[in-house]
This record gives structure tokens, sequence and C-alpha cells, in this order.
């Protein structure tokens, strides 16, 4: 039994504590497990250990037709609805050559960035209630639920929609949704300095955070970390500028990147990140036609044969998906590469030395779902 | 827990009384486990928030089991996971009662084919609600309390917990050689 | 260097076919070459054998390359390429444990997301049970090896530790 | 702010519950804490004036009935601590809601008025046990010593003229001394715990303790060279004229600093860290044992306040209209000063509660070593030149 700890105590060491983190504990978001090594305060030692949520759906889905396959993929990042479904979609179009019209493609990228939004307001209230505030926890998800009932309205379903498919979007936009999504924007911007104040601002933010958890450049790149995290750390990648789909080459958008590499960079970029969203919505809001096709032509049991990597750069980073498929109408085999999942390796290199109390405050930073982790 | 608790005994009119006060107070101080495990963890976490805000009944999370009233299985529950999660139930002082929230807490939800998954938390602990959904809206976890709510406080409604729940599933800690519960 | 390779194009990436003595070098070759962001390390059940599939990045001019090699059942073993790319762990240890692939010289190489107690490989395609694949998973054989597989390596120096225990 | 409309069209409607000041019933809500205020002035008033008049009236005013009278009023101020324990947490509730758009308790009792009625009634119908990995006394003691060193304080506070259980000519070092023994609480409960977050819980205790006891007491010290007195009614008698906060600023920002450390009050609530160390020190507790360190908690946050319009803000000063001090009517009005001068610092806790995020443990000692010695005592010596100045 003992190797499912991870970490021996070291004989003649009784300076050492072995604590576990985990399962159940507020701040490891989810179902994360990490067995930690105190001295004192400070961190020796750390072993992440994850699958406490693992849902076999890479097996399951093998079982599953394509259409089958979308919906359980959106109960990977829970948070971010949407956009898990987006590789699954665009690896089933590269190998079913299935076009996809011009105003589907505007949808789908405007309910990627609204999950984005929702899904990094969700960040930013848990981090501030890692960090011991309770207040912007309330007031972030309370937008939250502005942008899921605008989703709802649409896609019939506030967090889990299952609403891209082969060739384009489910249903057509709601009547409202412009308005609803220009509305939206308004308030957030009215909102936003207040978030900044309460968060970016704040002295005690500054004290926990500015130099804490610092990945350096080349260890964020080879520990493949993406997303917030790699841009922390002063890499300009991001999928969608690097290997554009759906309408993002057509809008004009920055990659907020930060050389500091620690925990306040993180939340930084994080927070660009929505202002960058709010952005690329507004021009979506004025170039999408108000009518027109949301969905192309897709064949009714889609047989493919081949194999694809697609990624997309979902609220957290990379996500990746491997499809295989033997010619019939189920996947031979699906790979989901997770973007926490990398991100989540760096935690020995993170945790090792700082404080235990910044550790909560490096784990919020790096913004695990487990759903995604674990699969 | 003593008299108090006690279903067994005949009910005369005082301790009645004093009983039904009890559990009118347990029912209006539902405090919740913080144990998040999946999708719904998301939507229970929505059901504190300003739109729907489930304190105006009384209830706020804790984080120790010890102090927790009702726990909330917010997800799907794996071999792996339903080892703590017994461990948690068992850690929770009496009187407790266990929310089953979502397709997946219940009986596997679309996760139940696959070989890792627990088929329904009620082969682990016992279940007094379940709500269907996957995940439930906020408003249907905030009905799953206020009818628990009511069980618990309405005589009629209120239910004889079983003593012990048949399992398939090894997930009742047994003490090491030294007598102390083995970290899992 | 004399690797035994083929190389195709799909979509936008270079896919390099190895042969599984050869994988390290060339992912060191690969490595000189600058492809410093490991994307992931997927595993499939190919049916006459397990394949271990490398996704890579350039960053600097974002190159996208994918490393194949296909491994018997037998000796479902490769060389481990985590000091190259620490972000490899996880992904290793996750095809260890969801497809039996033994990684060789990998730092800590124990399941990753089923317990320790567990002893099958569930993404090998002999536990499929047409989709309902309830509690008791009896492994069926090993299909036989196809005509057109490569020889195992030699049995010395690919021992399968911790692997399938066949 | 409107949350967007649901749409006509939808076939089942949802019926929305969004925070809308209007339906909060705002009057409702001041009715209810105007009954908990009342309680609570009554039952200051029945402590301080009502039970020696009784006994005066009885005629068994001295010895023995003098014992039984303090042991009455004793009595009494623990009630009063329950009120105010009930009181604050239905406060702390309704004004968490109110900064964060939503109504907080509203549906039990008036205005949600009996919420925390129902949590103390359920905390005692609550299993109570012992780890097998605890020490049985300890973990049995730790929440008694608690609540005990936090209702000791009462016994010095004056609510008013006269109005105090015991107007000690050292009441200055019994607090200092008083205070220390809380933190003796948090530690022997988080050790003897058994458990590991417990233990660092009671650890962060021991340290934080360690680092502002010493620029409280060097507070103590400025106030006590300022007023010339270490009785709590001396130090209030002598702010007749002007408030101590004015020429005291340096030692009260101090005090207010120290007060939110040794109330393990956010931004400085590292024993119990909810996010970081799951409960901290009372991780192992449940039913009345905890109900113990809450009450102890939010008696506290009646009591530091209290200590602070006592060191600063003139205590029970105010206009009397006329009225002779010493008598009932002067006693119950300024027992009122005192009460708002407190529910206003109450506020302001409450409002830092709501505001401010969590700093790191080791970042208190640092300021606490740091900046608040060096400054404490320059607020000595500042206090020491003014007084051989001005007095």
């Amino acid at each position: 039994m003992s190797s499912t700890i991870g970490l021996e105590p070291v004989l003649g060491r009784s300076d050492e504590m072995i604590v576990n983190m985990g399962p159940q504990h507020p701040a490891t978001h989810g179902v994360l497990r990490v067995v930690i090594g105190l001295e004192g305060e400070r961190i020796t030692r750390a072993v992440p250990h994850i699958g406490y949520l693992h849902r076999n759906h890479e097996k399951i889905e093998e079982s599953r037709t394509y259409f089958q396959v979308v919906p359980f993929t959106d109960r990977m990042d829970y948070v971010s609805g949407t956009q898990n479904e987006l590789p699954v979609v665009l690896a089933v179009e590269d190998l079913a050559g299935i076009e996809v019209p011009e105003r589907a493609k505007m949808i789908r990228t405007m309910f990627f960035e609204l999950f984005r939004i929702a899904s990094h307001l969700v960040w930013m209230g848990t981090a501030m209630l890692d960090l011991g505030a309770i207040t912007p926890f309330l007031y972030t998800f309370w937008d939250r639920e502005i942008i899921l009932g605008i989703v709802e309205r649409t896609a019939g379903a506030r967090m889990l929609p299952n609403y891209y498919t082969f060739g384009g979007v489910r249903r057509d936009l709601h009547p409202h949704f412009f308005k609803d999504v220009a509305e939206f924007l308004d308030h957030l911007e009215k909102r936003m300095p207040d978030y900044e104040h309460l968060v970016l601002e704040n002295p005690i933010v500054h004290a926990r955070t500015v130099g804490v958890g610092v990945l350096s450049k080349e260890r964020a790149v080879a520990r493949g970390v993406s997303g917030p995290v790699l841009r922390a750390s002063g890499v300009a990648y991001d999928v969608r500028k690097a290997f554009p789909y759906d309408a993002y080459p057509e809008v004009e958008f920055e990659i907020p990147t930060s050389d500091a590499g620690d925990t306040y960079a993180r939340f930084w970029v994080r927070f660009q990140e929505i202002y960058q969203s709010v952005k690329i919505l507004r021009q979506l809001l004025e170039k999408t036609p108000k009518t027109g096709p949301f969905k192309g032509r897709a064949p009714a049991r889609l047989k493919i044969s081949g194999e694809r990597y697609r990624a997309v750069e979902n609220s957290r980073g990379e996500l990746g998906v491997y499809v295989v498929g033997d010619g019939g109408d189920k996947p031979y085999r699906i790979k989901h590469r997770g973007a926490a999942f990398s991100n989540l390796q760096v935690i020995p290199d993170l945790f090792i030395g700082a404080k235990f109390s910044d550790a909560i405050a490096i784990l919020s930073s790096l913004d695990p779902v487990f759903g995604e982790i674990d699969r | 827990m003593g008299l108090l608790g006690s279903d067994e005994r005949p009910r005369d009119i005082i301790l009645g009384t004093l009983d039904d006060l009890i559990n009118l107070a347990r029912s209006r101080s539902m405090w919740p486990l913080t144990f998040g495990i999946a999708c719904c963890a998301i939507e229970m976490m929505a059901t504190w928030d300003p739109k729907v805000d489930a304190d105006r009944f009384g209830m706020f999370f804790r984080n120790t089991p010890r102090q927790a009233d009702v726990m909330i299985v917010s997800g799907t529950v794996n071999k792996k996971l339903a080892k703590r999660l017994r461990r948690l139930y068992d850690q929770m002082a009496e009187p407790k009662w266990v929310i089953s929230m979502g397709a997946c807490a219940n009986q596997g939800g679309p996760f139940r084919h696959g070989y890792s998954v627990v088929e329904g938390v009620d082969k682990i602990v016992p279940v007094d609600v379940y709500i269907p959904g996957c995940p439930p809206r906020p408003e249907a976890l905030l009905q799953a309390l206020l009818l628990l709510r009511d069980k618990i406080s309405d005589r009629e409604l209120r239910y004889k917990r079983p003593q012990e729940i048949a399992t398939d599933y090894d997930v009742f800690a047994e003490p090491g050689e030294d007598g102390r519960i083995p970290v899992l | 260097m004399d690797l035994r390779i083929k190389r195709e194009r799909l979509f936008d990436e270079d896919v390099y076919t190895v042969h599984p003595d050869d994988y390290r070098a060339l992912c060191e070759q690969l490595k000189k070459d600058g492809f410093d962001y490991p994307r992931a390390i997927s595993s499939l059940d190919m049916g006459y054998g397990l394949r271990v599939v490398l996704q890579l990045t350039r960053m600097s001019d974002l190159a996208k390359v994918e490393v194949r090699t296909d491994v018997s059942y037998d000796v479902a073993a490769v060389d481990s390429v985590t000091d190259l790319w620490p972000g490899v762990e996880w992904h290793e240890r996750e095809a260890y444990d969801l497809m039996g692939i033994s990684f060789r010289g990998h730092p800590d190489l124990r399941r990753l997301l089923l317990e320790e107690e567990w002893d099958l490989h569930p993404l090998q395609k002999r536990y499929d049970t047409g989709g309902y694949l309830i509690p008791d998973w009896r492994p069926a054989d090993w299909p036989d090896p196809a005509p057109w597989q490569e020889p195992a390596p030699s049995q010395e120096d690919a021992a399968p530790e911790g692997g399938e225990g066949e | 702010m409107s949350l967007i409309p649901i749409p006509e069209d939808r076939r089942f409607k949802i019926k929305l519950i969004g925070y809308d000041p209007g339906r909060s019933r705002p009057w409702l809500e001041r009715f209810v804490y105007s009954l908990y205020v009342v309680a609570f002035w009554l039952f200051v008033i029945a402590t301080y004036a009502g039970v020696p008049a009784l006994f005066d009236w009885l005629g068994w005013d001295g010895g023995w009935g003098y014992v039984v009278m303090r042991a009455l009023q004793v009595v009494m101020l623990f009630l009063l601590s329950a009120v105010i324990a009930l009181m604050l947490i239905l406060a702390l509730r309704k004004y968490l809601g109110k900064v964060q758009e939503r109504y907080g308790p509203m549906h039990y009792g008036p205005a949600g008025g009996i919420q925390t009625v129902f949590d103390a009634l359920k905390l005692l119908g609550k299993e109570d046990f012992v780890p097998a990995a605890a020490d049985w006394l300890t973990f049995r003691l730790a929440p008694a010593v608690t609540f005990v060193s936090s209702f000791a304080i009462f016994a010095v506070v004056p609510f008013a003229s006269g109005w105090t259980l015991a107007d000690s000519n050292v009441g200055l070092i019994y607090l200092i001394a008083v205070s220390t023994l809380s933190a003796y609480g948090v530690l022997l409960g988080g050790a003897s715990s058994g458990n590991k977050w417990a233990l660092i819980g009671a650890l962060r205790a021991g340290a934080q303790m360690v680092s502002y006891e010493v620029p409280l007491a060097l507070v103590f010290l400025s106030v006590a060279v300022w007023s010339g007195s270490m009785s709590l009614g001396k130090i209030v008698d002598a702010q007749l004229g002007v408030w101590n906060v004015i020429p005291l600023f340096i030692p009260f920002v101090l005090y207010v600093i120290s007060s939110l450390a040794e109330l393990k009050h956010i931004p400085f609530d590292f024993p119990e860290a909810e996010s970081e160390l799951i409960a901290g020190y009372n991780v192992e507790y449940s039913g009345m044992s905890f109900a113990f360190f809450f009450l102890a908690e939010f008696v506290e946050l009646f009591l530091l306040p209290a200590l602070i319009v006592v060191f600063f803000f003139g205590g029970w000063h105010g206009p009397l209209f006329g009225l002779e001090p010493g008598t009932l009517a002067a006693g119950a009005l300024q027992s009122l000063y005192f009460s708002v001068k407190t529910a206003v610092w109450v506020w302001i806790f409450l409002w830092i509660r709501a505001t401010l995020p969590r700093y790191r443990d080791d970042q208190l000692m640092e300021f606490a070593w740091k900046a608040m010695i060096p400054l404490a005592l320059l607020g000595l010596v500042l206090a020491a030149y003014m007084r051989l100045i001005w007095r």
C-alpha cells in the first residue's frame, strides 16, 4: 500500500511532516491529491496524485458513434462548456472533408470566447477564495450566470450544451443573442475595473503572489505547459494564432504575455485574456450576419478513416485530440490531450521550496479542472 | 447521539416535542460539506451564488466533515474515489445526510459503462435525496435541499437510517497492524 | 545515422514511423533539431501490437512532428524520453497505465489514473466487450502476430518490467 | 444591475430569484435587529444596575451577599455573551449577503432573525466525539479554555461609569494575561486533535501570538503612560476632553492590526485558514465543542472592538443632557453610547472580513517584528513626551 502514498518518510528525519492534501480539500479545485512533505511551513517534497475522477472517456468513446462522442467531450473541461467539443469536431471535419459555412464558424468562435470569459470568471472567484477573500467569488459567479443564460437561450443547456456539431452548430442563434451579448459586454466592462481593484491592485494579493512560484521559460516549454501558464512565462504560444481555426483568422487580437512567470503574472495574463475576449466578441458581433446558414452538409452516418491531431486554445491551454478512424462510424481510438493535465505536471517544480500558503496560491493560478485531467 | 436521535424509542409527549424541536433546528441549519467532485460541483457552487443563494435557508459550507451535516455527492464517483468518499462519510458526525446530485452519482450517468465508475453512490453510502440531471440546475439542488429539510423536520417523512448497506465495493477501511486506520 | 525510419507528410505535420530500437535515437535527433515542446504521447492498440505516438512542436517556427513506433504485445516497452522532455512524464505514465506500454528509464513508472492494485490495461482492445464494460473484465487472448509485423526486439534489452506480466 | 430577462417564448419559465434590494424587507430586518439590540441593552442594564439594585433591596449586599451578587452578574454576562454571539453571527451573515449582492439568511424567523438560534440548537443535538488519536482531556479542555479566556475580558470592560465587574487598577496587565490565554486554547485544541492540519493551525496560532503580543503590550504601555493609569475606568475618564485616538494615533493603528490578529480574523486568520488548513485548529471538533470555539470567536469580535472604544474613542463618553452621572438613566445612556461606538467598530471589522484576502503567516510575523514593534516604541516615546509636555 505504501506506494500509493508516493512519499516515503525518510529515516532519521524527524523534522519533516508528511501531510495529505486532498482529495477533499477546499483548495484543490476538485479531487486532486498532493502528498506534501513539510518542514515547518516550507514544502520539501510534493507528489501529486490524480485519477480520482477517471471516467474512462477514451474507452467509452470507442464504442460510441462520432455524433455521440461530442457530448462526452463536454464533460471534460466542464467549466468551459463548448470549448471541449471543438477539437473533435475539427478533426472529424478534416478527415471527412466537411465544409463549414462562414457564419457557423463565427457562431462557434463567439461561443468559444463567451465560455473563455465564463471560465476565467470562475477561476477568478475560486482563486480569490483560495487566497481568503469570499466576495469576488460571488461577484464573478453572478456574471457567469449571465453568460450561461445567453448560452441557454440558444443552445438549450447551461453548462454542457452539446452545441457544436460536424459542419457547424446544432441550432440557429436566438433572436436576442446579439443584443444579449452586447448588453453583457457593456456590463462586463463596467465590472472589470472592480475586479482589477479587488484582485490585481489588491496589496495583499501582491504580497501573496508576486515572485511566488516562478516558472522559467525553458522549464515551462520543456514541461509541455500551455495556455495562460505558458504565456505568463514569456512564450507567446497561442493555438488561436499559431494554428488558427474557425473565425480566428478574421479577428484582431493580441496575445498577452508576461516575462515574470510568477503567480501574479498568471493572474494578470488571465485578466488580459478577458479583455481580449471582449475585443474578439465585439468584432464578431459586428461581422456575423444576422441570418444565414448555421450548419454545413454533413452525412448522417459518418464513416471515417485516417488519423488526425487537432488542437484548440481553450481557457486552460492547448486542448488537443488525436482521432483515429478505421473506416467505421465509431472512432478506433480517441486520445484527449488535456491542457490542465500537462500544466499540472509542474506541481513538484513550483511547490518544492515554497511555503504551504504559497502552494495554495500557485495551485489556484494553475487553474486545474479535473474532468479534463483525469478524463 | 443518545436519546434525542434514536428512532426506536416510544414517543412520549415531552421528549417527542423536544425531539421535534431539535429536528426542526437540524432541518433549518444544514451545513453541507465542501466536496466537489465533477461538473455538478460547479453547479453546486452556483447554488450559493447571488442568483439562487441557498444561504437564505441557513446553509453554508463547512470544509471539515466533522462539522458538516449534508454531503452533496456532486459528480462521478469512481472506484479510486469510493474509498475516500466512504471515509469522509464515516468521519461526519451524526446526524448526517447524503444528497446524490446528478446522473453520475445516481447511477453512473453517461459513464456507467466504464471500467472504473461506480454505478451509483448509493452502493457506498445511504442516499436521502436523488437529483436527476446532467448536471442539475442550481434550482434543482436547492429544491433537493428543501426536500431534505422537510424530510428531516416532518415526522411523517422521517426515515429510518439503514444500519448497513450492501456494497460490492471494498470501501471500508480496515485498521492496520498498529491499530490505526491507514492513510488511503 | 542509420535509423530504420519511414517518413511521410500528414496534413500539417511530419510523421516518422520508426523501429522501437531506434525510437530513442530519433528523439534525440529531433531534440537537437529544436523540437522543444512535447504535446502528448498517445498510444494505440493496432491489433498486431501496441503503438506509441509522440507528438512534438518546435516553438521557433511551429513545425509539428509525430513519431510513431510499434512494439509487439509480448515486449511492450520502449525507451523513455522523459529526460529529453520532462513534460512527457505523465503522458508516459498514462500510456503505461491504460495501454500497458513500459518505458525503460522512466524515473517513476507507476500507474497514474488507476490504483496500483489494478492488473489490467483497459485501453487494449482485447478488453473490449462491445461497449458495455462491466466490472468483470476477462482479457481475451492476444491476437496472433500479423505477417507484416516487424520482428520483436531481442529479449535481453527489452525485459517487460512491471508491464503486462504474462 | 439587471439580469438579462428570460425570453417570453420559453415554455417553462424559470423563476429568477436574483438580488433585488426591494425584496430584502429592510424595515423588517431593522426591526429584528433592534429587538436584538434592545435585548442586549436590557441585559447590560440588568447586569450592572439591576442585580446590585436587587441585592440592595434585599439588603444582602455585604459579605456572602456580595459574592453571590457577583456570581449572578457573571451568569448574566454569560447570557449576554450568548445574545452577542447570536446577534453577531446573524449580523455577519446578513452583512456578507449585503456586500455580495445577495440576501443572507432570510427565511427562518422574521428576516432570518432566528437562524442562529436554529444553528445553536442543531449544534447542541450534534454528535460530539473525541477522535481516537486525540488526547481526551486536552481535547475536551481546549474549547473551554478558549471560551473562558475570551469571556474573562468582560471583567474589566466598563460599559458605563462604574458599570464594570472589576475596575482593577492593573486592568491592562490583566488584559495582556487573559488575551494570551486565549491562544493557549487554540494551541491545546490543535495539538491534541491528533490531526496534522490542526497541528499546523495550532503552531501558526502560537507563532502569530508571539508576534503580535509584543506590539500589543507596547500599545497598552503607551495608553497607560498617556492616561496615567492602568485601570480601564481611569483610562476612559482621562478622555473626557479629547479622545485618545488623536494623541495616540500610531498606537491606535497598531492596536487595530493587533486586534485583527488576536481575533484570528481576515486578513490574519492563519490558524483557521479555511482554504489552506481546511478548518485549522478546530478541524476535528464537532457539535458543542465546536460551538464553543465559535462562541468565543464572536464574543471576542464584540470585546476587542469594545476595547478599541475604551482605549481610543472615549469609552462611554457622550452628551448626558443634564443627567446626573451615576444614576440609572445616565448609566443606561452611557452604555448606549458605548454600544453604538462598539457597533461601528464591529461593522468595520465585518467590512474588512468581507473585503480582504488573507496574508501569508510569515508576512504578519515579518510585519510585526520589523514594522510594528519599532512603530510601537515610537508611539510609546511620543506618548511619554506628550505626557511630559501637556499634563
